[in-house]
């Protein structure tokens, strides 16, 4: 639950830096934090209390039937939310890469991280 | 009311030079070329009178709806107006104003004729359909009058166009006015009224009077 | 069956390798890619082949193997492969236009542009939700690496912006996947949808976010700054595709999440959709960037297309219904939005008005006309059947803001593109076009396509006769050769008219069809010797021209709303691409289209009330049988009058006539006119059933006849503009129509249709003679002519017959159909109508006498003195004109009889009406009257040859003199100019009256106009160019959206 | 009756109507002689004038449709004539109005009215064209007031038809209209002062301002043949509204007596009254008697 509320802290802290920062940097710091707020949500909304990680190891409890088939009898994460939120890091960090790079390029191009003076294209 | 003694019928105008050998090809001369084009350039011809009987009718005819062109020339138009109206009514004679030359019979010369006016006169005259009569009113008229010696004013005016009557008188009064037109009909009726043929017949000596006092002559020498 | 897995791994694999191949040959990794392109959309089509032969084939594929919730589940059904199809077409297309790009950055730039299509084939064939989200994100990352290689500021900015705004979005769905994920414990969509609706808040909110993730990457507005300046400022080949794959590839995952939503979802999205449609048009209205004005009316679209499919679903309408509009729509956008992006990159123009350039090159301007076309949704664009359909959707369940959003963001639509044909095709531009094969290559073939995808459409399209194809053939073909002279294509034109018109067209009518035919057709083609007087090939007259015609025919033979509507819509376009070819009528023809367009939207919106037809039976012949509510007829009714150009809509008509061509005006004002007379009385004779002379309506209807004609001949006598006054001449001969149909009796459709046919007759005489006049003049202000009868008599002979006819003096024609007017109005009681029309038809003869005196009599100008009379092939119209004026003036019985036949078929002739040889009686209760016209015609020629004579004898010899002989207060003119009464011939009238024709329907249109640019100039100030803003954008527009949802 | 009959007969009615026309017009100009004190010419004045005319030497022309001018105005006159039935009940002088009802005459009316302007228009002289114009745009005023006192009979007889209207006011003076519609009577006596295009409305050949309008340019015979329209032209419309409003004429000596006292009611205005400026004209008759001629309308519908 403390990791969900953090998660949604993050993302409004993120956002609140998107918003009110004028260094695209800075902007992109908040972007970043706002997908790791996202990746903290999924990561939350698959875990359960008191269960083991997603592996059939030694610490969880299985059992096989006649037929075979392996019951797991333990409590454990779920473990769809983790596998997501691995590709969902990947992918934020390409973005916040991309990003990054643009900055940096635009920096280079007309020497102003200030996004307040990319006022061109209006209207 | 008629004394006729106040009229006098003009004498033909005794020489002129032979204007068939000098007559010099008139094609609106003092006009710019451009103008050329707008104006027409054909002489005017005696016209040819129809049979006797029915002459005679129709001068009756033209004696008896004299249309005056008004346009007052001088100060002796003044007494077109107590011929109109009630007092004397002109009216009653088959005789009334009318506003167009085009439509007009009788050209009254209302005295004094200065150049500037004699352009106008010329034009109105040679726009007037025939048979076309003038009546030329007042002294200055005849001989210059109290303009005898004016450098701008012509003095007989019969040289410029054919007068069939002259009343005399300045002003004359409206008798004699009315006694000049009752002479007028006369001379229609007895078909000897054809100041028009005259015109059309010694165009040419016309012209050369009215140019050698109309100085800058700007108008075309036909005007239709 | 394919694998669509093939497909997948083919993109990776190829995207993989081009880094190894670049190193051999740049050429071979191009080619290769081109090739994957190719064989991806092979693959697709094969598949669309394999699933039509075999239409209950398995279409899921499991990744894994195992069934779907243990493995990412794909699927390749009919929508799926059509869509790959046309994606991976358009991915070769565009790596074609693109090809410059490549060649310069190599192998990045072609695996970027691989993994760019591959997203979008992955997006549209996964049935996973997480799936989605990644091939979104591939997609997203493919494309903001591309905008980047193009490193200028306003690219890069917007590379940001866009990047955010996506990164926010991918967030957003994120968020909500994973916790519909909890709800579910699955990410297969399929198996959501299976699960019905979970009754939980949290749940909907989930969904809620995930909608609104894929949402706000379909750029709805006002959440969409991001996309306006990325698509202004991106490479146009790259917002090409941007614009058509991406959008079309979020367009289909919203789809597939739609079974999901909740009904108030629905309509919120719906709701969004239609807004962003209509507002993001009226913002493009005032743009002057032409890649700007693309972006707008991408995010129109895109607003549009998921206003569609949530509205539609929410109806509960069947998949293939919903589809099938939507593919229409999309189809057509899909290739016009992004063939003009392409053009703009061979256009290289920022500012619309200097599109000029596209003259260069006739191709691409035709080009770009079918793109523009298209995506106005006309005729035979697939575009148009969808809007129909929705429309006839929306009418019957009576979604009447939906309709009225859908037609206004249209109107709107129309409003700005075809302000941008007019820039396109009139404004001279000295600029060049950025031309190569690879850059045509692509936006030809996407128009060749749509339109030979149109063409199919219409002519396989069920319940569609043969008839509305001719008009675009004539199209094509005489497009085809309109290299050839003028002459060779006027005469091959009225050959085929004619053969058409005489072996199919007429046949195939009831004779009140024959009667229409006759005027529309036959009155078009007598006028096409006209245009036969242009040397060299005159182009873009007769492809128009045969089509008009051509379309005329459609119209008449329509038997179904909908072809009525298609005949309709062709006409109006061919119209307006003659009415275009004007000097200066690119304003004219704007006006006309849009309000074209509003009529045929209140037209269209009538149709779909209609109740439907019997297919293959003119609709002019069922008629008498169909009946339609009041509703229908009176929305039909106002989209027809626009087209007459009734008081109050008939702003466009003046400068729309004025403009055109001359020979084109005579045939609008002649003819096309017709064309709205032809509806009206369609729509009465459907509701003739239940609307009677003295209902309210149809008196109505007969005082705005009235005041047309009242208000128009006013406004005629003041024009200086001789074209301008026969254009409000016209506007007041069509009241009179319009009086005499409103009289719903035999006589007063009688005197209507005598009208229409004696105003085709003296209009298009007056205007072929006036053709010349302005031919040889140079001038169409009539106080700069004059005393032209003796340089062109013919013309003044012309002029002088159809003035006669007009004013209604006997002996012509034109006193039958006042007469005619007359009695019927007065046999009804109309008497106080009947006292407007005396007046209006006296106000005629200030007008027509002004025409007449100002431009032939009165005094010659000297700079006309060269003008002479006109080619031959003006004065031939001329010449059949005036023999019909004739003759139905010496015989007319030639014209009332038949005519009263063909009314007689809907409304019994009564007994009072009869002919006694050429006398016509009648002997109503109301009211007694007659005319004799052949007698009439006999007595006036006696009375006038006797004076004559008389004239000639006494008069023989009569002095011809020139202009300058006159009577002038004993002086002479000094210049013509001066002595010609012409300007402003009629002040003292307008002092008296002039309070009636004030400009008022002028004042209002405009500021109709005025506040549409306001509100669009306002709207646009949000887009304020800070890319932080637009992300506050998105943040209040999803709160807002949440707040209208009303979860709790 | 055979044609030729019929012909003879045209011309013989045509005749009279042009006689008596003329009459007419010396009878006003000596009777606004004697309103201003003088004698006035002779009655016969016009027929001399005529004569006069015709006898002229010379004339102009400036082109063949200045020379068609009088002939279509004229041709306007006698057709409107033709198109009228001059005596009730007499088959001779129906002329050939068979051929259309009352809407026919005033179209009719406007073809001399038309060929007249464009023959003016030839002439190139600007006050004809002023005058024109005035007389268009002061035509289109009065012609309201008559049409709506044409349609007010229409709606108390229902008929266009002239005969017919005539026998309708058969029996007695007071059947006629005068009498049983005062109302439209009133409006289209009004609007005769119009056409007939004295005081107060003779603004379109003000004699001093735009030397007599249209025919500025016309003279000799031209003229001529306008002078003799005047006197059928004059004849017909008056021989109109005796049979539309004033029962009609069952003889000659009884048409000549209701036509000459029609006539006076507006030679009496126009010797008493100064003149309308063209706006005013319209104006005037645009309002008073347009709305006498609605009420009129109004109260045979209602």
């Amino acid at each position: 639950m403390l990791v969900l509320i953090s998660g949604v802290l993050l993302i409004i802290i993120g956002i609140w830096a998107m918003l009110t920062r004028k260094n695209i940097i800075r902007i992109i710091i908040g972007f970043s934090i706002v997908d790791t707020g996202v990746h903290m949500i999924i990561v939350a909304i698959g875990y359960i209390k008191n269960a083991t990680a997603p592996i059939i190891d030694s610490a969880v409890n299985t059992s096989s039937d006649i037929s075979g088939a392996v019951h797991v009898n333990s409590l454990i994460v779920d473990p769809v939310p983790s596998a997501l939120v691995l590709t969902a890091i990947v992918i934020g960090l390409a973005v916040t890469a991309l990003l990054l790079s643009f900055a940096i390029r635009l920096y280079k191009v007309s020497g102003s991280l200030n996004i307040d003076d990319y006022e061109e294209l209006k209207w | 009311m008629n004394d006729i003694n106040d009229t006098i019928i003009p004498e033909p105008v005794p020489e002129y030079p032979d204007w068939r050998k000098d007559a010099k090809t008139l094609t609106n001369a003092g006009l710019s070329e451009e103008e050329q084009d707008w104006f027409c350039d054909a002489r005017p011809q005696p016209a040819k009178k129809s049979w006797q009987v029915m002459e005679n009718f129709l001068n009756w005819a033209r004696s008896n709806s004299l249309w005056i062109l008004a346009f007052g020339t001088g100060c002796g138009a003044i007494e077109l107006r107590p011929l109109i109206t009630a007092r004397y009514d002109i009216s009653r004679l088959g005789m009334q104003p009318r506003p167009t030359p085009r439509q007009a019979s009788v050209f009254m010369i209302g005295g004094y004729v200065s150049i500037k006016t004699l352009k106008r006169i010329v034009r109105s005259y040679e726009q007037m359909q025939g048979p076309k009569f003038v009546v030329a009113v007042c002294s200055c008229a005849i001989n210059g009058g109290m303009y005898w010696d004016s450098y701008n004013t012509v003095k007989r005016i019969d040289e410029y166009i054919p007068v069939d009557v002259y009343v005399t008188g300045c002003m004359p009064r409206p008798e004699a006015v009315l006694a000049g037109f009752s002479k007028l009909k006369e001379l229609i009726k007895g078909g000897k009224a054809e100041g028009q043929n005259l015109y059309a017949e010694k165009f040419d000596w016309y012209k050369e009077n009215q140019k050698r006092v109309i100085k800058d002559w700007n108008m075309p020498d036909y005007n239709w | 069956m394919v694998n669509p897995m093939i497909i997948l791994a083919m993109f990776l694999l190829a995207a993989f390798a081009t880094a190894l191949i670049d190193k051999l040959s740049r050429m071979l990794a191009i080619g290769t890619m081109y090739v994957v392109f190719a064989l991806a959309a092979g693959l697709g089509a094969w598949q669309l082949y394999f699933l039509q032969s075999m239409p209950d084939a398995q279409t899921m594929v499991y990744s894994a193997g195992f069934p779907a919730p243990l493995s990412i589940a794909l699927r390749f059904g009919v929508v799926e492969a059509f869509l790959i199809t046309l994606m991976n077409l358009f991915g070769l297309l565009g790596g074609v236009y693109l090809f410059k790009r490549f060649k310069e950055h190599g192998a990045g730039a072609i695996a970027l542009y691989l993994a760019m299509l591959l997203g979008a084939n992955g997006l549209v064939l996964t049935r996973d939700i997480f799936n989605s989200f990644v091939f979104m994100e591939i997609l997203s990352i493919s494309s903001y690496a591309l905008i980047g290689l193009k490193q200028t500021k306003n690219s890069l900015i917007a590379g940001i912006k866009y990047m955010l705004a996506g990164g926010l979005a991918s967030a957003l769905f994120l968020i909500g996947v994973i916790f519909v994920y909890r709800f579910t414990g699955t990410l297969n969509i399929d198996t959501w949808i299976a699960m019905g609706n979970i009754p939980s808040a949290a749940y909907l909110v989930a969904l809620f976010m995930v909608a609104i993730g894929v949402f706000i990457e379909l750029k709805p507005f006002p959440a969409n700054g991001w996309a306006l300046d990325l698509y202004q400022s991106a490479d146009s080949g790259l917002a090409a595709i941007i614009a058509s794959v991406q959008t079309g590839a979020m367009l289909f995952l919203f789809y597939k999440l739609l079974p999901l939503f909740i009904p108030e979802m629905l309509n919120i999205f719906a709701g969004a959709g239609l807004v962003s449609f209509v507002f993001a048009n009226l913002i493009a209205l005032r743009q002057k960037d032409a890649k700007r004005l693309l972006a707008y009316s991408s995010t129109a679209q895109s607003g549009l297309l998921v206003f569609v499919i949530a509205a539609l679903y929410l109806l509960k309408l069947p998949d293939t219904i919903i589809l099938v509009i939507a593919l229409g729509l999309f189809f057509t956008n899909f290739f016009a939005k992004a063939g003009l992006f392409w053009l703009a990159g061979i256009v290289k123009q920022d500012n619309l008005s200097a599109w000029g350039v596209l003259k260069k090159d006739s191709g691409l301007l035709i080009i770009f006309g079918v793109f523009v076309i298209g995506l106005m949704g006309f005729p035979p664009f697939p575009a148009f059947f969808a809007k129909w359909h929705l429309v006839h959707i929306f009418t019957a369940t009576k979604a009447w803001i939906w309709l009225a959003g859908l037609l206004l963001g249209s109107l709107l639509e129309v409003g700005y593109l075809m302000r941008w044909l007019g820039f396109a095709v009139k404004q001279e531009h000295p600029g060049e076009l950025s031309k190569s094969f690879s850059k045509m290559l692509a936006p030809m073939i996407s128009a060749i396509f749509l339109t030979t995808a149109s063409f199919f459409l219409i002519k396989l399209y069920p319940g569609l006769g043969a008839f509305n194809v001719y008009p675009l053939m004539a199209l094509l073909l005489f497009g085809l050769v309109d290299y050839a002279p003028a002459k060779l294509k006027g005469a091959i034109a009225i050959g085929v008219l004619s053969y058409w018109a005489w072996f199919m067209l007429l046949p195939s009518l009831p004779l009140m069809g024959q009667v229409f035919a006759v005027i529309l057709v036959g009155g078009s083609i007598a006028q096409l010797f006209a245009f036969m007087r242009y040397n060299g090939a005159a182009e873009g007259f007769f492809p128009f021209l045969t089509m008009l015609v051509f379309s005329f025919g459609s119209l008449i033979t329509a038997s179904t709303t909908m072809e009525l509507f298609i005949a309709w819509e062709l006409m109006t376009l061919a119209s307006y691409m003659l009415i275009l070819r004007g000097k200066k009528a690119k304003d004219a023809a704007l006006l006309y289209i849009v309000f074209s367009t509003f009529g045929a939207y209140l037209l269209l919106f009538g149709l779909s009330l209609m109740p439907s037809t019997y297919p293959g039976y003119p609709l002019i012949l069922q008629a008498g049988f169909l009946s339609i509510g009041w509703v229908a007829a009176l929305f039909a009714t106002g989209g027809f009058l626009i087209k007459m150009g009734a008081l109050g809509v008939h702003y466009w008509l003046p400068s729309a006539y004025a403009e055109a061509d001359d020979e084109t005006t005579s045939i609008l004002s002649s003819v096309l006119s017709k064309a709205g007379v032809f509806g009206l009385l369609l729509i009465l004779m459907m509701i003739s059933s239940y609307v009677k002379s003295n209902s309210l309506s149809m008196i109505a209807l007969g005082w705005l006849g009235v005041f047309t004609a009242f208000i128009g001949a006013l406004m005629a006598a003041r024009q200086e503009d001789a074209k301008l006054l026969l254009a409000y001449s016209s506007m007041s001969q069509l009241g009179y129509i319009v009086v005499g149909l409103s009289l719903m009796s035999h006589l007063g459709w009688v005197s209507a249709l005598y009208m229409a046919v004696n105003h085709l007759f003296f209009k298009a005489l007056i205007f072929m003679a006036m053709a010349s006049v302005f031919l040889r003049t140079g001038t169409r202000n009539m106080y700069e002519m004059g005393g032209l009868i003796k340089k062109m008599p013919i013309a003044f002979i012309s002029v002088l017959m159809g003035i006669i006819a007009v004013s209604g003096v006997p002996p012509l024609s034109g006193f039958g159909s006042k007469w005619f007017i007359y009695t019927s109005l007065l046999e009804q009681g109309r008497y106080l109508q009947a006292g407007l029309v005396f007046f209006s038809s006296a106000i005629a003869f200030l007008y027509l006498y002004k025409l007449i005196h100002t431009v032939f009599l009165g005094q010659a100008k000297p700079n006309q003195s060269h003008v002479k009379e006109a080619p031959i092939w003006l004065i031939i119209p001329q010449g059949i004109f005036i023999m019909a004026i004739m003759a139905i003036s010496m015989f007319p019985n030639l014209i009332t009889k038949p005519l009263s036949q063909a009314v007689g078929n809907y409304i019994a002739k009564p007994d009072w009406l009869s002919w006694d040889g050429y006398n016509i009686v009648l002997n109503s209760p109301a009211l007694h009257g007659n005319w004799n016209g052949n007698l009439v015609m006999y007595v006036t020629m006696g009375v006038f040859i006797i004076p004559l004579l008389w004239l000639l004898l006494v008069n023989a010899k009569t002095q011809k003199v020139k202009q300058f002989n006159i009577v002038f207060a004993a002086e002479r003119p000094y210049k013509p100019e001066t002595t010609h009464y012409a300007y402003n011939m009629f002040a003292h009238y307008f002092k008296a009256l002039g309070f009636w024709v004030e400009p008022r329907a002028t004042a209002f249109y405009q500021g109709v106009s005025e506040w549409t640019h306001s509100i669009s100039a306002t709207l646009a100030r949000i887009y304020t160019g800070n890319g932080q803003t637009y992300i506050l954008h998105i943040f209040l527009y999803m709160i807002t959206l949440y707040l209208l949802l009303g979860v709790r | 009756m055979s044609i030729t009959l019929k012909l003879i007969w045209a011309f013989i009615s045509l005749g009279v109507v042009t006689v008596w026309g003329l009459t007419l017009n010396g009878i006003v100009q000596k009777i606004f002689a004697r309103v201003q004190g003088r004698l006035g010419p002779p009655v016969w004045q016009p027929f001399i004038d005529i004569i006069k005319n015709n006898a002229k030497r010379t004339a102009i022309t400036h082109g063949i449709m200045f020379y068609l001018g009088p002939v279509f105005r004229i041709a306007g006159g006698i057709g409107t004539y033709m198109f009228i039935p001059v005596i009730f009940g007499s088959v001779y002088f129906s002329n050939f109005s068979m051929s259309g009802d009352v809407l026919l005459v005033m179209y009719f009316i406007f073809f001399g009215q038309l060929g007249m302007a464009l023959g003016a228009g030839e002439g190139g002289h600007p006050y004809s064209a002023v005058a024109v114009s005035r007389g268009l745009a002061q035509m289109t005023a009065f012609e309201v007031p008559f049409a709506l006192s044409v349609i007010s009979l229409v709606a108390q007889y229902g008929t266009l038809n002239i005969t017919e209207i005539i026998a309708a006011q058969q029996g007695g003076f007071l059947q006629w209209t005068l009498f049983t519609n005062p109302l439209a009577v009133i409006a289209a006596m009004i609007s005769m002062l119009g056409m007939n295009m004295y005081n107060p409305f003779s603004v379109v050949i003000a004699p001093q301002e735009i030397p007599i309008g249209p025919p500025t340019e016309y003279h000799s015979s031209f003229l001529g043949m306008l002078a003799t329209n005047r006197g059928i032209f004059a004849g017909a419309k008056l021989i109109l509204f005796m049979n539309l409003f004033f029962g009609g004429a069952t003889n000659l000596f009884s048409l000549m007596l209701k036509t000459f006292w029609i006539y006076m009611f507006s030679v009496f205005v126009g010797a008493a009254y100064p003149r309308f400026r063209t706006e005013d004209s319209i104006r005037f008759f645009l309002k008073y008697p347009t709305a006498i001629g609605i009420i009129s309308i109004l109260l045979f519908t209602l």
